[in-house]
């Protein structure tokens, strides 16, 4: 039996009193678009972050490839090819739209400052650059290389964010909650990026509250509730998970 | 032409011929007919001391004293330079107490203004001019001895050899009051703080005094008293020595020792405003307050031996003119300016070895409080600093009051031994210095 | 083509700058000893800030450098070269071991606690006379030794030749600050600046960069310091408090923080006001008046410094920058 | 030895009554427009200088020279906020360099105005309560320990009860969700900036007669605020007073017993311990920039 590339196990989190996630254990296969999904407050986010070290578990583990991941810092996570985004548009908006990716090139070509100084780095300066230059041509944005990346469209702010992680080289990609704040037309372009980052090759993790924007997209769906598995499987299963349906119509009915 | 005179290396015979050049034109000027405005010779004196910031209070009413004796001095028809008067013009450059600025204010004052001697402080200014001073030969003065070294030999220290005319208050105080035997000491952690200390120490164990503990250091920046004074007290001493505190120290120490309710002697280098310390505790609680410097209105500075010009008209001009600003920086600049003057007049020349070489002529000179020695080979490396006598000053009546003038030599030469053990201690010697 | 210009323009201010001693006054040859000193000082505290943080103890480092190299140099004997470079080394190994509590912390409370910081080294050069000379410091550091090079025979008392000596250094540092900038180094202190977490996200160290910041420009700072201490021949801890830090913070933010040459031109305008044209009007006693309302009047009407003036006279390449990181500068 | 502890607690008990007035000013005011103010020491002397100007002249009572102190420092801190703080509100480092050159023009003018050399207060009252023949309570520092206990309650009580307090409150928690509420920005900071400064004003006003009145004086008391807005945390009010009667007590105690040099450093290292276990202090809880 083939290890799953990346998994969670036994995940839990807790805040003070607070059991934000409680026992998660789900795995992502390689080369999937994995969503995430469940009712406001589920323990998505916290998931989220636990995955891509900016929290440290209270118990459990997360493992890339069989290693452990779990403990390690956001950097460290992000070295071993498990690369996050962030929700809304963030950059490095003083910079321009190369640079940001240019930062998405750190782990291949970590600078030298030595090197830097003396000038033996050409070549990794080009090489960061091509590799910059790859992934914003992935994602259609070379042409706006030198605009300020602050000064960049909504869409294409959302954009060079794929991009500056896919510059990383990434195994995997973290999206947090990509589709917010977006009109149909933006979420279908969005939709059709993140099938060519898949089809390329890279894992793809998602989480979302919009449970019907990635119905369309995902391969496998895991959905939490209340810091608990509630359901895993491919969209028909989950679209008929009558535990999902509660949870969604529970959740829905509050709020009326 | 500056270039090759620096390119060659600037020695010192090199700096001072050149200025002799410089001030051969004006020479040169004043001979031709231009003599008939001999009253417009000037002759220029710097005064490189902070002027702002926070050790302003040790340079600014010194410069205000200096201004009222300049404009005396020149009233009277200026200063006699072989037989032509001159006009004395102080020029300031605020040092900011600081090394780098002390070091560009005296090039400008030397090379730029060409002033014949300069006035400072001294302290931590002094190590950036030290080198201006050796290589240039300029004279200067300083009111902290702790600068003079076997380095520069044209650093004096003519006005008061800091810390150790203290020894005269506890020698005073221990022959009038014999009953006394038991004492604290609080002081400032600085350079002035340090050396007092151990000055104190000596003289306390040459007059027989215990020490109750070893005294007790305070920050600089300190505001409260309240829990030194405590402290102090705990001991149940019958002298409380203030060590060299300055009045921002002084005055809420003593309120604070009369708020916690010493009754006992109290001994200090300075109390400057005293009537205010007065206001803020009692008559009857400073009465008898011993400490080291004297308004300039009192009758015994009247005697024939004092060197200060019109004590009591200078005291009364100054408080007139800066009302509750007179203390002990006050006189002292121009008490040097005294001195510097005699001497200018006695070689006839205002050039820094010359008038240096009439001043130091004979081993002695005219000190503020009387024919003074120059001295102080054992502790600073040099006979640069003039002692004699000091004056020890006990408030009466509220009132500050010259009880008597004693000797500092004879002091030393019975208890030198004691000084500079405890010195030592302090790593307060000339060769400690690091 | 352009490069030519370019070359010709830096030879151009090179000798401006070789010949300008020789158009100054010899106190103003003094002066131009310490602002050389303060534009390296200056240019590492705009190192520093590159990350994002601002530091109250960079005066300190400095007097870290000052102290070590004097103590090297005047109770081992080393040569005073050598011992320059040790003390700008021990600038940064002291900062190092700083940056272990220091970068807990973030903004406000990283100012504060630099501030403390550099209040616990200075009140231990106080407090220990042994070997720290204590409140009045240490006196008699040794000077460069004087060399005669043929073409100038360089006695390093004289101002003219300590600048000399003191700008090929200066000029040295700026240029490796240059390069680091202008490097994918540079670029990722940007990064940390603006985005920390995204740059953890993208596999930077944000804290290891920090310190690295940090760390570099506390080593240029110590070096600047020990420039100073082997001139004046003398430190003391008053020489490095929180005044001269106000001094360094003001440079900087006048003059601006955007671009390179912002805290060197706030430096050099702001000393010259100071210590020169308030001098020399003859404001000797209320120069902190003047300065105060100076310093006022820049942060309200120049919010983004001196160099924003310089920015509206030449015009902006957007991507000088990003041209430089991805060495496309040769090619071009 | 029992009446030195006693001495030392009373001591101490005198030091946290103005070291509160003073840090909860300067808290107050970088909670909410985010502006370090340097120049708070030199509202403290500014507060001094004012008994200076009309009490060492003796026609007007000392309780009334304080309430102007009060008042004048407090209007100085609404110049402060109208010609450079409202300007800045978005340029914190910018605020910062104007509070510095501000400080640099407060101690000109009052270099000028009263020279360089310590100024002089006569004291308001010599009694004092003697406990014991050691353990003694000037009634001139029972009237600081006082007053600061009626201000500081005051002013809990207008954070709390009143429209005002509520909006300042809001503000320095977080100041564009207090906007977006339809809380005055300009307003909140107004009152911020008076209160604090009338703080310090008030402090130097009251300790006038204890201390000794210089153009430097604000040096000292700032540093001690620094450390003990940092340790309380500078988010939070009740943690700088806390911090303020704690850093008081250290002090105190380290300076009586063992040395006032040591006593510096000893704070300084607790307040980078306080900072290290807890980077945002005691009481903080945002991660303010």
């Amino acid at each position: 039996m083939t290890i799953p590339l990346l998994e969670v196990d036994r995940l839990t989190m807790r805040f003070g009193g607070l059991t934000a996630v409680d026992g998660l254990s789900f795995a992502v296969g390689h080369g999937m678009i994995h969503g995430l999904i469940g009712p406001n407050g589920a323990g998505k986010t916290t998931t989220f972050n636990l995955i891509s070290g900016f929290y440290r578990p209270s118990s459990g583990e997360i493992r890339l490839r069989g290693e452990k991941l779990s403990g390690l810092r956001m950097h460290e996570v992000a070295r071993r090819g498990v690369v996050r985004t962030f929700q809304h548009s963030t950059l490095f908006a003083e910079l321009s739209v190369l640079e940001n990716a240019l930062i998405g090139t750190h782990i291949r070509f970590r600078p030298n400052i030595f090197a830097a100084i003396a000038g033996w780095d050409a070549e990794d300066r080009r090489g960061a650059r091509a590799r910059a230059e790859e992934a914003l041509d992935f994602f259609g944005l070379l042409t706006l290389a030198d605009v300020r990346a602050g000064d960049l469209a909504h869409g294409h702010q959302r954009a060079l964010g794929m991009a500056v992680a896919l510059a990383a080289d990434p195994d995997v990609i973290l999206l947090d909650e990509p589709f917010t704040g977006m009109n149909p037309e933006e979420t279908g372009r969005m939709m059709t990026l993140m099938r060519k980052l898949r089809d390329s090759g890279v894992t793809i993790l998602l989480v979302e509250h919009d449970m019907q924007a990635i119905m369309g997209l995902c391969d496998r769906i895991t959905c939490m509730s209340f810091g608990k598995l509630l359901a895993e499987g491919d969209p028909g299963e989950i679209r008929g998970n009558p535990a999902v349906i509660e949870a969604y119509l529970g959740g829905s009915r509050d709020v009326a | 032409m500056f270039v090759n005179f620096f390119r060659s290396g600037l020695s010192r015979r090199r700096f001072l011929s050149s200025a002799a050049t410089l001030s051969g034109i004006g020479v040169l000027g004043a001979t031709l007919p231009r003599k008939v405005f001999a009253q417009d010779q000037v002759v220029r004196v710097g005064f490189l001391a902070p002027l702002t910031g926070p050790v302003a209070a040790w340079g600014k009413p010194g410069l205000d004293g200096c201004m009222i004796w300049a404009e005396w001095i020149n009233e009277a028809g200026g200063i006699d330079i072989g037989g032509e008067k001159h006009r004395v013009e102080f020029i300031p450059y605020d040092d900011e107490y600081d090394p780098a600025k002390a070091r560009a204010g005296a090039t400008k004052l030397i090379r730029e203004d060409g002033v014949k001697f300069i006035m400072m402080l001294g302290g931590d200014p002094w190590p950036g001019v030290q080198p201006v001073a050796e290589r240039t030969g300029m004279l200067f003065s300083t009111l902290l001895p702790s600068d003079l070294s076997p380095d520069t030999t044209t650093l004096i220290a003519p006005a008061e050899v800091h810390p150790i005319y203290n020894v005269t208050g506890v020698e005073w105080l221990a022959e009038t009051r014999p009953d006394l035997k038991t004492a604290v000491i609080c002081a400032q952690d600085d350079a002035l703080g340090l050396p007092s200390v151990a000055t104190y120490l000596a003289a306390f164990e040459a007059a027989g005094i215990e020490m109750l503990e070893a005294p007790i250091l305070f920050d600089p920046a300190t505001t409260d008293f309240a829990p030194v004074v405590t402290r102090m007290l705990a001991r149940n001493p019958q002298i409380v020595c203030l060590d060299t505190c300055y009045a921002d120290y002084v005055h809420p120490i003593c309120e604070q020792l009369f708020q916690q309710g010493y009754e006992g002697q109290i001994l200090s280098c300075t109390a400057d405003f005293y009537e205010q310390i007065i206001e803020k505790t009692s008559k009857e609680f400073m009465e008898g307050f011993v400490f080291q410097f004297p308004d300039f209105d009192d009758p015994e500075l009247n005697a024939d031996f004092i060197n200060f010009q019109e004590p009591n008209r200078f005291y009364e001009e100054y408080a007139q003119r800066f009302p509750g600003q007179w203390g002990a920086v006050s006189w002292e600049y121009a008490s040097i300016m005294d001195l510097w003057k005699a001497a200018v007049e006695k070689a006839g020349s205002a050039e820094p070895d010359a008038v240096l070489a009439a001043m130091t002529e004979g081993g002695t000179a005219p000190h503020a409080f009387g024919e003074a020695r120059w001295w102080g080979r054992d502790l600073f490396g040099i006979d640069n600093a003039l002692v004699g006598n000091w004056p020890v000053i006990a408030i009466e009546d509220g009132k500050a009051r010259i009880k008597a003038f004693r000797s500092i030599p004879d002091w030393y030469d019975k208890h030198g031994e004691l000084l500079k053990k405890h010195m030592a201690a302090y790593n307060q010697l000339w060769d400690q210095r690091s | 083509m352009r490069s030519g210009l370019a070359l010709l323009a830096w030879i151009g201010v090179g000798v401006a700058l070789i010949a300008l001693p020789h158009g100054l006054s010899f106190s103003q040859q003094e002066i131009l000893v310490f602002l050389t000193i303060n534009v390296l000082l200056v240019a590492s505290y705009r190192m520093l800030t590159l990350t994002g943080e601002w530091s109250l103890g960079h005066v300190v480092i400095m007097g870290v450098g000052a102290y070590a190299s004097a103590l090297y140099s005047k109770h081992f004997g080393v040569f005073v070269p050598a011992a320059m470079l040790l003390g700008a080394m021990t600038a940064a190994l002291i900062a190092m071991g700083l940056s272990y509590p220091l970068f807990r912390m973030k903004g406000f409370y990283f100012l504060i606690g630099s501030f403390a910081a550099g209040e616990i080294i200075r009140l231990l050069w106080k407090r220990f006379r042994e070997p720290f000379g204590g409140v009045k410091g240490i006196t008699g550091i040794p000077p460069v030794p004087d060399v005669n090079l043929g073409i100038w025979d360089f006695v390093f008392f004289d101002p003219i030749s300590y600048y000399y000596f003191v700008l090929a250094v200066v000029s040295f540092c700026l240029w490796l600050m240059w390069r680091i900038e202008r490097s994918p180094v540079g670029l990722t202190f940007h990064a940390v600046h603006w985005q920390d977490k995204l740059a953890e996200a993208a596999g930077v160290n944000a804290r290891a960069y920090r310190t690295l910041a940090f760390v570099i420009a506390s080593g240029f700072a110590g070096l600047a310091g020990a420039l100073q201490a082997h001139y004046i021949g003398a430190v003391n801890p008053t020489s490095f408090d929180i005044e001269q830090m106000v001094f360094v913070l003001t440079w900087a933010i006048v003059g601006g923080t955007a671009t390179f040459y912002g805290p060197i031109l706030g430096c050099i305008v702001l000393t010259v006001l100071n210590e020169i044209v308030l001098r020399g009007l003859g404001f000797e006693q209320t120069r902190p008046l003047i300065y105060g309302l100076l310093l006022i009047l820049s942060v309200l009407f120049l919010p983004k410094g001196l160099e924003s003036l310089v920015g509206r006279v030449l015009p902006r390449r957007a991507t000088s920058r990003t041209r430089a990181i991805i060495g496309a500068e040769e090619k071009a | 030895m029992i009446d030195l502890i006693a001495q030392t607690g009373l001591n101490a008990l005198y030091a946290a009554a103005y070291l509160s007035l003073v840090a909860v000013g300067l808290v107050l005011i970088f909670g909410v427009m985010g502006i370090v103010n340097f120049a708070h020491g030199e509202l403290f002397m500014l507060g001094a200088y004012v008994v200076v100007a009309l009490y060492a002249g003796g026609q007007v009572p000392y309780l009334a020279v304080v309430a102007i102190g009060l008042a004048f420092v407090g209007v100085v801190g609404l110049l402060m906020e109208w010609t450079m703080f409202r300007p800045l509100r978005d340029n914190p480092l910018g605020g910062l360099v104007a509070s510095i050159g501000f400080l640099m023009i407060l101690q000109a003018l009052v270099s000028m105005g009263f020279g360089v050399r310590m100024a002089h207060v006569p004291p308001f009252t010599q009694d004092v309560i003697a406990f014991s023949d050691r353990v003694r309570l000037p009634v001139q520092r029972l009237i600081v320990i006082g007053a600061a206990v009626v201000l500081l309650g005051a002013l809990w009580l207008f954070l709390k009860r009143t429209r005002f307090g509520w909006a300042l409150r809001a503000s320095a928690q977080d100041r564009e969700a207090a906007a977006l509420q339809g809380i005055s920005i300009n307003q909140t900071a107004r009152i911020a900036m008076f209160i604090g400064a009338a703080l310090a004003g008030v402090a130097g006003a009251l300790t006038a007669p204890l201390i000794s009145v210089n153009p430097h004086m604000g040096h000292s008391v700032i540093v001690a605020a620094f450390i003990v807005i940092i340790v309380g945390g500078v988010g939070s009010l009740e943690g700088a007073v806390i911090a303020a009667v704690a850093y008081a007590f250290i002090h105190t105690i380290v300076t009586t017993f063992w040395d006032g040099v040591i006593a510096d450093i000893v704070g300084l290292s607790l307040m980078l311990l306080v900072l290290i276990v807890k980077p945002t202090g005691l009481f903080g809880t945002a991660d303010r920039a």
